[in-house]
């Protein structure tokens, strides 16, 4: 493979992310991941349900009296954003339009710092009233789970801007587009998993 | 073994109907993207409107779960041909991950 | 580079290991570890042999006593056994699909780097305040009431040797899901690999829920959250659930690649085409499947409720099935076939007794109502010690001799191979027989002591006096291993001269480029169908001769695990208020992702071998068949 | 040649006859020996997955037999290439059809089992007459040793369970501290004692342990519970309704001071002026459990060990007050200088404590 081959839009493969060997094995190999990342998800949510509103006797605070909706569709909103301008971004790498899909990809990464910002304001929010990471299983388990997805977003955003910065003097080619395309596919799921965490955290929360 | 390229220049016509099947592909992407929106909406004001808890969790639930169908087939490209085998190991890890959500809300607790 | 390799001395053989990405050389650091802890985990079962052998004996103190079982059990499984196998899934699977090396090679090190690290890290527990004591399993009252750092070395140990494994697993994935040479469908794949596919699927799903149960345990430990914490709203069977939710696929992670190399073995002794290829695949699927759907068997007696027992007794019961149908397979392989009684076979045919009574005390214990006496008695263990014992243990030591000519180019004595057999293959059944009946007349297990007046004096003593000759016979191996690698008469391509499968046809030990070119599949045991048809070269070629892309070499695995390592350090003394701890996990972890960004953003293209060199390397090793 | 032959097969006779009687183990503690109904049950359902299972290994056996003996390649010669049988599907249905119905043939009893071991609908019945019919004990484990509480009758001991042999004993377990597993191996399986929640069960006691050589029946902890996890054994007595009645009665009433002026000194010492032991160990066996952090000693005159596991006398007593971490590694009674202010408790003290509580006893 020759990493400086220049592609023009008539020569780029129909599907560049899975066009040579290295490409493909990245491609599944990722995909398992995300398998390993859905239990890995799915253990964190079922000791999060297991441990909902448990905590020592005379516990103060329960998901329904402190979840506060707003500021999670706020969140919600952006983050579902994200994944549309990430879809626009592969949209353009398979267009081999470099410059937009850096710009999109650079939306993306807003967006996502948003989302995260928002995160931990309302973390802070939180502890500030008195619900701390050792407060009770419940805590314990809400920060858990939430703070992993946040964990995950934090490393999403590294891993765009690494390829944003790195690739940003030499476009692309067959060699970073499976790299392009991965950092994506996280994204998407990440988004999934925030889909999960706003219907079972937040929305069963407040309703008790 | 098939480490290099093997490259196909396209002709115009050849380009010209790739490129307006990727933005056709697009509007498709946008119209789930609509979906989705519209989904959480209706999921976040049937919780501010206080239905019954009964009626609530298991229409939001179904909502995620249209979602994340959305989210795997039309953003991830789960239905992609040659995806057969990953999406085997993706249902097989969903699978495992509702066996231990399954259990973790109903037989292990007093 | 590695044919400078035999020239260089000892400190470039040892860099040229440690940042070596070749599967063949990471099998070998596999091994060697593997058989390194393997040794230290027999050590401590020694120990605890001779603590047992009489009534109130006071070789060692309660607390060590439970340090010493804990660390059999955790060494044993996660430290010896996985290792081992993963080493001959390294060595043999991407020569038996045709492959030049792994999808990944570089996280093939990098695993094979955080296992070791991992597994150093909770042995180095026993020199730094006590190694864990609250058993393998690890479970959560017991653990957070537990004093000193062990349950900590045991928890970030883990940790570290768990992303190690999961690394492996996604990679052996990919690996058979996409190098397979052109012609080797799914259904011709040999045994081994279908074991090995199906046990890294398992290793995908099932490391997730360990890992996350590891993490709580830490954060509870060290970090003041309160997950287990009963007085705090925790609970304490979230640790049960999660760690046999893991525990149970993990006995099959162990288990199915031991029986893909009986397989193998089988087939290759008996001159014989595996009986029942089909059967023997989709059994080895289902036995993976079940898998996740009988953990709570372990959790009879913890009150889940005689519904949930119910269920998981049938689902339990269900997988004697599959077991059942593998076991005829290979004694109809056997049946019509010209036995060979080489060392490997051996094992093979000391395997299904064993097994089959392992095998059998399981659907015991599957039964709920009995298991409430069976269970944490004696009879457990027992019964486990017969299926990994038996089973595994047996699997790792055919493989070893089976394998070893290929991986090293000489073969082990088969004298002293077929001493070590009979050796370990009677005391292993003179330790283990008797404790099923010690088990049924009430003892418990994990005791450090038994008083004379309960009876179970005598089967104790037999049962010490067997693990004897079990040392006996690991320390005759190890003779035979340095004996014959002195000796090093080397060996052909196909030195058991009935070799089936592709890694047979080419040189021992393979160039480390695997395969010259490309072979063609174009049937069930490849190699055999050429030899049958007189194919002198042992394959037929899919691609002409050209030049051949590989990766290069990498120190940056040793790096990243090592930075995992020094992390672990400073969260384990994170509690004891020192003004170190958190600088050194912030340093463990700079180290750790700085490399890992540092391996991204510089491009590593790899490295072509010429034509030329490989038709240099062909006339320099001769291919003619076997001896 | 057969001479040797001969003696070989009768050794080998012998050694499985000596194998199968020492097989049973001690009456007191084997599952061998069912002294109980659910013990008897699973006996039995361990007598037909046995015969059910030495059915597969005799068809196995046969086979594999045939298979290695048959088809050696040095009765076969060296170019011996044997034909490549694909496989057999009427063979693999055959040996999936089978097993499955030897599965269901060991399920059934299974289910039914589970469920009937765990029914305990009858645990709060009333009688007529406004008493229970069945009796409960909460069983409440802690690091080492037992504490047995009865609910409706008002007492509490310790260490050993006393049961009436002709109705069923209900049982509510759960742990104080880490987890433990209940363990009676002659009367029936057990059942964990988890610290966050309340486990119930039934046993049925079917002899009388006076008839036993040590005269109780063993009881074990089967959940690694720490270093003494290995010692912590309790007693159970069985003994007839009448008799348990009396027991319960005796429990219920005050017990009379020690007459012996020795015990007297160590009731002194026992108490509140002296060492403090009665801080952590009730002497009266009315109460509640789990309120003391130390065993009831009510009965400990009475009692067949020391500590559950030192034999029943003076000596063992003394040395076990001198230095409890000795016996029990890891236990939490404090050491003794300690509630002495840093002095050696002398010989005589000790004499008297023993004294004192050697004579605890209800059961004259």
């Amino acid at each position: 493979m020759d990493i400086n081959k220049k592609y023009t839009p008539h020569s780029w493969p129909d599907h560049p992310e899975t066009a040579t060997m290295e490409g493909k094995n990245k491609f599944v190999g990722f995909w398992l991941l995300l398998a390993a990342e859905s239990v890995t998800f799915a253990s964190l949510f079922a000791t999060y349900l297991a441990l909902k509103d448990k905590g020592p006797s005379g516990m103060e605070f329960t998901a329904a009296g402190l979840f506060e909706l707003p500021l999670v569709f706020a969140m919600t909103m952006i983050l579902l954003t994200s994944s549309l301008t990430s879809v626009y971004a592969m949209y353009h790498m398979k267009n081999h339009n470099f410059k937009s899909m850096q710009a999109w990809l650079a939306v993306t990464v807003l967006l996502g710092a948003t989302f995260l910002g928002l995160e931990i304001y309302e973390f802070n929010h939180y502890v500030h009233l008195g619900f701390g990471y050792t407060n009770s299983a419940f805590s314990s388990a809400f920060y858990t789970l939430v703070g992993t997805h946040g964990a995950h977003v934090l490393f999403g955003l590294g891993w765009f801007i690494a390829l944003m910065v790195r690739n940003a003097k030499r476009g692309l080619n067959t060699y970073n587009a499976p790299k392009f395309f991965l950092v994506s596919l996280y994204w998407h799921f990440i988004d999934v998993v925030w889909v999960f965490i706003f219907t079972v955290v937040y929305l069963m929360g407040v309703i008790g | 073994m098939a480490h290099d390229v093997h490259e196909h220049v396209r002709t115009k016509e050849e380009y010209e109907y790739v490129r307006r099947q990727r933005a056709q592909e697009m509007r498709h992407m946008l119209t789930s993207f609509a979906m989705m929106i519209f989904l959480t909406l209706i999921a976040f004001t049937a919780v501010a409107a206080g239905f019954s808890t009964y009626l609530i969790v298991p229409i939001i639930l179904l909502l995620a779960a249209i979602q994340v169908v959305l989210q795997l087939y039309h953003f991830m490209h789960l239905s992609n041909k040659g995806s057969g085998t990953i999406a085997f190991f993706m249902f097989s890890g969903m699978f495992v991950a509702f066996i231990v959500i399954l259990t973790f809300v109903t037989i292990i607790w007093w | 580079m590695s044919s400078n390799a035999q020239k260089s001395g000892f400190g470039a053989t040892i860099w040229d290991y440690m940042t070596s990405v070749d599967h063949k050389k990471i099998a070998i650091l596999y091994l060697m570890s593997g058989g390194l802890f393997f040794l230290i985990g027999g050590i401590e079962a020694m120990m605890i042999r001779i603590q047992l052998m009489k009534a109130g004996n006071d070789f060692l103190s309660a607390g060590t006593y439970n340090e010493v079982l804990t660390m059999h059990g955790t060494t044993m499984i996660f430290l010896a056994a996985m290792p081992l196998l993963l080493g001959f899934m390294n060595a043999i699977m991407p020569l038996q699909i045709g492959a030049r090396d792994v999808a990944f090679p570089f996280l093939n090190s990098l695993g094979f780097w955080l296992f070791f690290f991992g597994g150093v890290f909770l042995n180095l527990s026993w020199f730094l305040g006590g190694a864990p004591d609250a058993g393998w399993t690890n479970y959560a009252s017991l653990a957070l009431a537990s004093e000193s750092h062990g349950i900590d070395f045991y928890s970030l140990g883990l940790t570290i040797s768990g992303f190690g494994t999961l690394i492996s697993g996604i990679n052996f994935l990919v690996t058979i899901i996409n190098m397979r040479a052109p012609g080797m469908t799914y259904m011709r794949m040999p045994l081994f690999t279908w074991t090995t596919f199906v046990a890294s699927a398992l290793i995908l799903l099932a490391f997730p829920p360990l890992t996350i149960a590891i993490f709580f345990m830490v954060f509870d430990r060290l970090f003041g959250s309160h997950f287990f914490d009963v007085a705090a709203g925790g609970n304490t069977i979230i640790w049960e659930h999660l760690f046999w939710i893991f525990g149970h696929p993990e006995v099959y992670i162990l288990i199915l690649p031991a029986f893909g190399i009986f397989s193998e073995i089988f087939a290759i002794f008996s001159r014989k085409r595996l009986f029942g290829y089909t059967a023997l695949v989709f059994a080895t699927i289902l036995i993976g499947f079940y898998g996740f759907m009988v953990w709570a068997h372990h959790m009879f007696t913890v009150g889940l409720g005689p519904t949930a027992n119910a269920i998981f007794a049938l689902a339990t019961m269900i997988i004697a099935v599959p077991t059942g149908v593998k076991i005829f397979n290979w004694l109809l392989t056997i049946w019509g076939g010209s036995v060979s009684f080489a060392t490997p076979m051996l094992y093979a045919v000391g395997f299904i007794p064993s097994f089959v009574a392992g095998g059998v005390t399981g659907v015991m214990q599957a039964m709920a109502p009995l298991d409430y006496q069976l269970h944490d008695s004696y009879f457990i263990v027992a019964h486990f010690h017969y299926v990994i014992v038996g089973g595994v243990v047996l699997a790792i030591f055919a493989a070893t001799h089976l394998y070893w000519p290929k991986m090293f180019g000489t073969m082990l004595s088969e004298k002293l191979g077929k001493v070590t057999f009979w050796l370990f293959f009677i005391g292993f059944h003179l330790t283990f027989f008797i404790q099923h009946f010690l088990g049924l007349m009430g003892m418990p297990r994990r005791v450090y002591t038994f008083g004379a007046d309960q009876g179970w004096d005598l089967f104790n003593a037999i049962s010490s006096a067997g693990a004897i000759f079990m040392a006996l016979g690991v320390i005759i191996l190890l003779v035979n291993v340095i004996m014959t690698t002195v000796k090093n008469e080397r060996v052909g391509n196909d030195p058991w001269g009935d070799g089936r499968t592709l890694e047979w046809a080419i040189p021992s030990p393979p160039p480390f480029y695997n395969f010259a070119q490309t072979p063609l599949v174009r049937g069930l045991d490849t190699y055999w169908i050429e030899k049958m048809e007189g194919n002198k070269e042992g394959m037929i070629y899919a691609e002409p001769l050209g030049d051949i892309h590989m990766p290069n070499n990498s120190f940056i695995p040793v790096v990243m695990s090592f930075g995992l390592f020094v992390a672990s350090f400073g969260a384990l003394y994170h509690p004891d208020d020192l003004p170190w701890t958190v600088p050194v996990i912030v340093l463990g972890l700079l180290i750790t992702f700085g490399s890992m960004l540092l391996r991204s953003l510089k491009d590593d293209l790899g490295f072509h071998v010429h034509k030329e060199d490989l038709i240099k390397d062909r006339e320099g090793v001769k291919t003619d068949g076997h001896q | 040649m057969i001479n040797g032959l001969k003696k070989w097969r009768l050794f080998t006779l012998m050694a499985a006859l000596i194998f199968f009687l020492a097989g049973c183990g001690r009456e007191e503690i084997s599952t061998l020996i069912p002294a109980g109904g659910v013990a008897q049950d699973q006996f039995n359902l361990l007598i037909l997955s046995s015969v059910v299972m030495l059915f597969v290994i005799i068809v196995v056996t046969i086979v594999y037999v045939l298979a290695i003996t048959k088809f050696r390649r040095s009765k076969l010669g060296d170019e011996f290439i044997p034909e490549q049988v694909e496989g057999s599907a009427k063979l693999e249905f055959l040996w999936t059809a089978i097993p499955i119905v030897l599965i269901i043939i060991i399920a059934i009893p299974t289910v039914y089992q589970t469920f009937d071991l765990a029914d305990t609908r009858t645990m709060d019945v009333e009688a007529e007459d406004g008493s229970m019919t069945n009796l409960t004990v909460n069983v409440i484990a802690k690091l080492y040793w037992w504490e047995f509480e009865y609910p409706e009758q008002g007492i509490v001991t310790a260490q050993e369970l006393v049961v009436p042999t002709d109705q069923r004993v209900y049982f509510n377990v759960v742990s104080a501290d880490v987890k433990h597993s209940f363990w009676i191996p002659s009367i029936g399986g057990k059942i964990d004692a988890n610290p966050e929640n309340t486990n119930t069960f039934y046993l049925t006691f079917d002899q009388e342990s006076s008839e036993l050589e040590d005269g109780v029946f063993y009881g074990k902890c089967a959940e690694l519970c720490g270093p003494s996890h290995a010692l912590m054994d309790f007693k159970v007595k069985t003994m007839n309704s009448g008799d348990f009645d009396q027991w319960v009665t005796a429990m219920q009433e005050e017990q009379p001071a020690p007459s012996e002026e020795l015990a007297q000194t160590g009731e002194e010492l026992f108490g509140q002026d002296g060492l403090g032991c009665i801080a952590c160990h009730a002497t009266s066996g009315v109460g509640e459990g789990n309120i003391m952090a130390g065993p009831n000693l009510a009965t400990f005159g009475d009692r067949n060990r020391v500590a559950g596991i030192l034999e029943h006398n003076e000596e063992n007593l003394k040395a076990w007050i001198r230095d409890p971490q000795q016996y029990k590694p890891g236990n939490q009674m404090p050491d003794v200088k300690s509630l002495n202010g840093g002095q050696d408790v002398s010989e005589q003290d000790l004499d008297a404590l023993a004294a004192y509580l050697m004579s605890l006893s209800v059961e004259q």
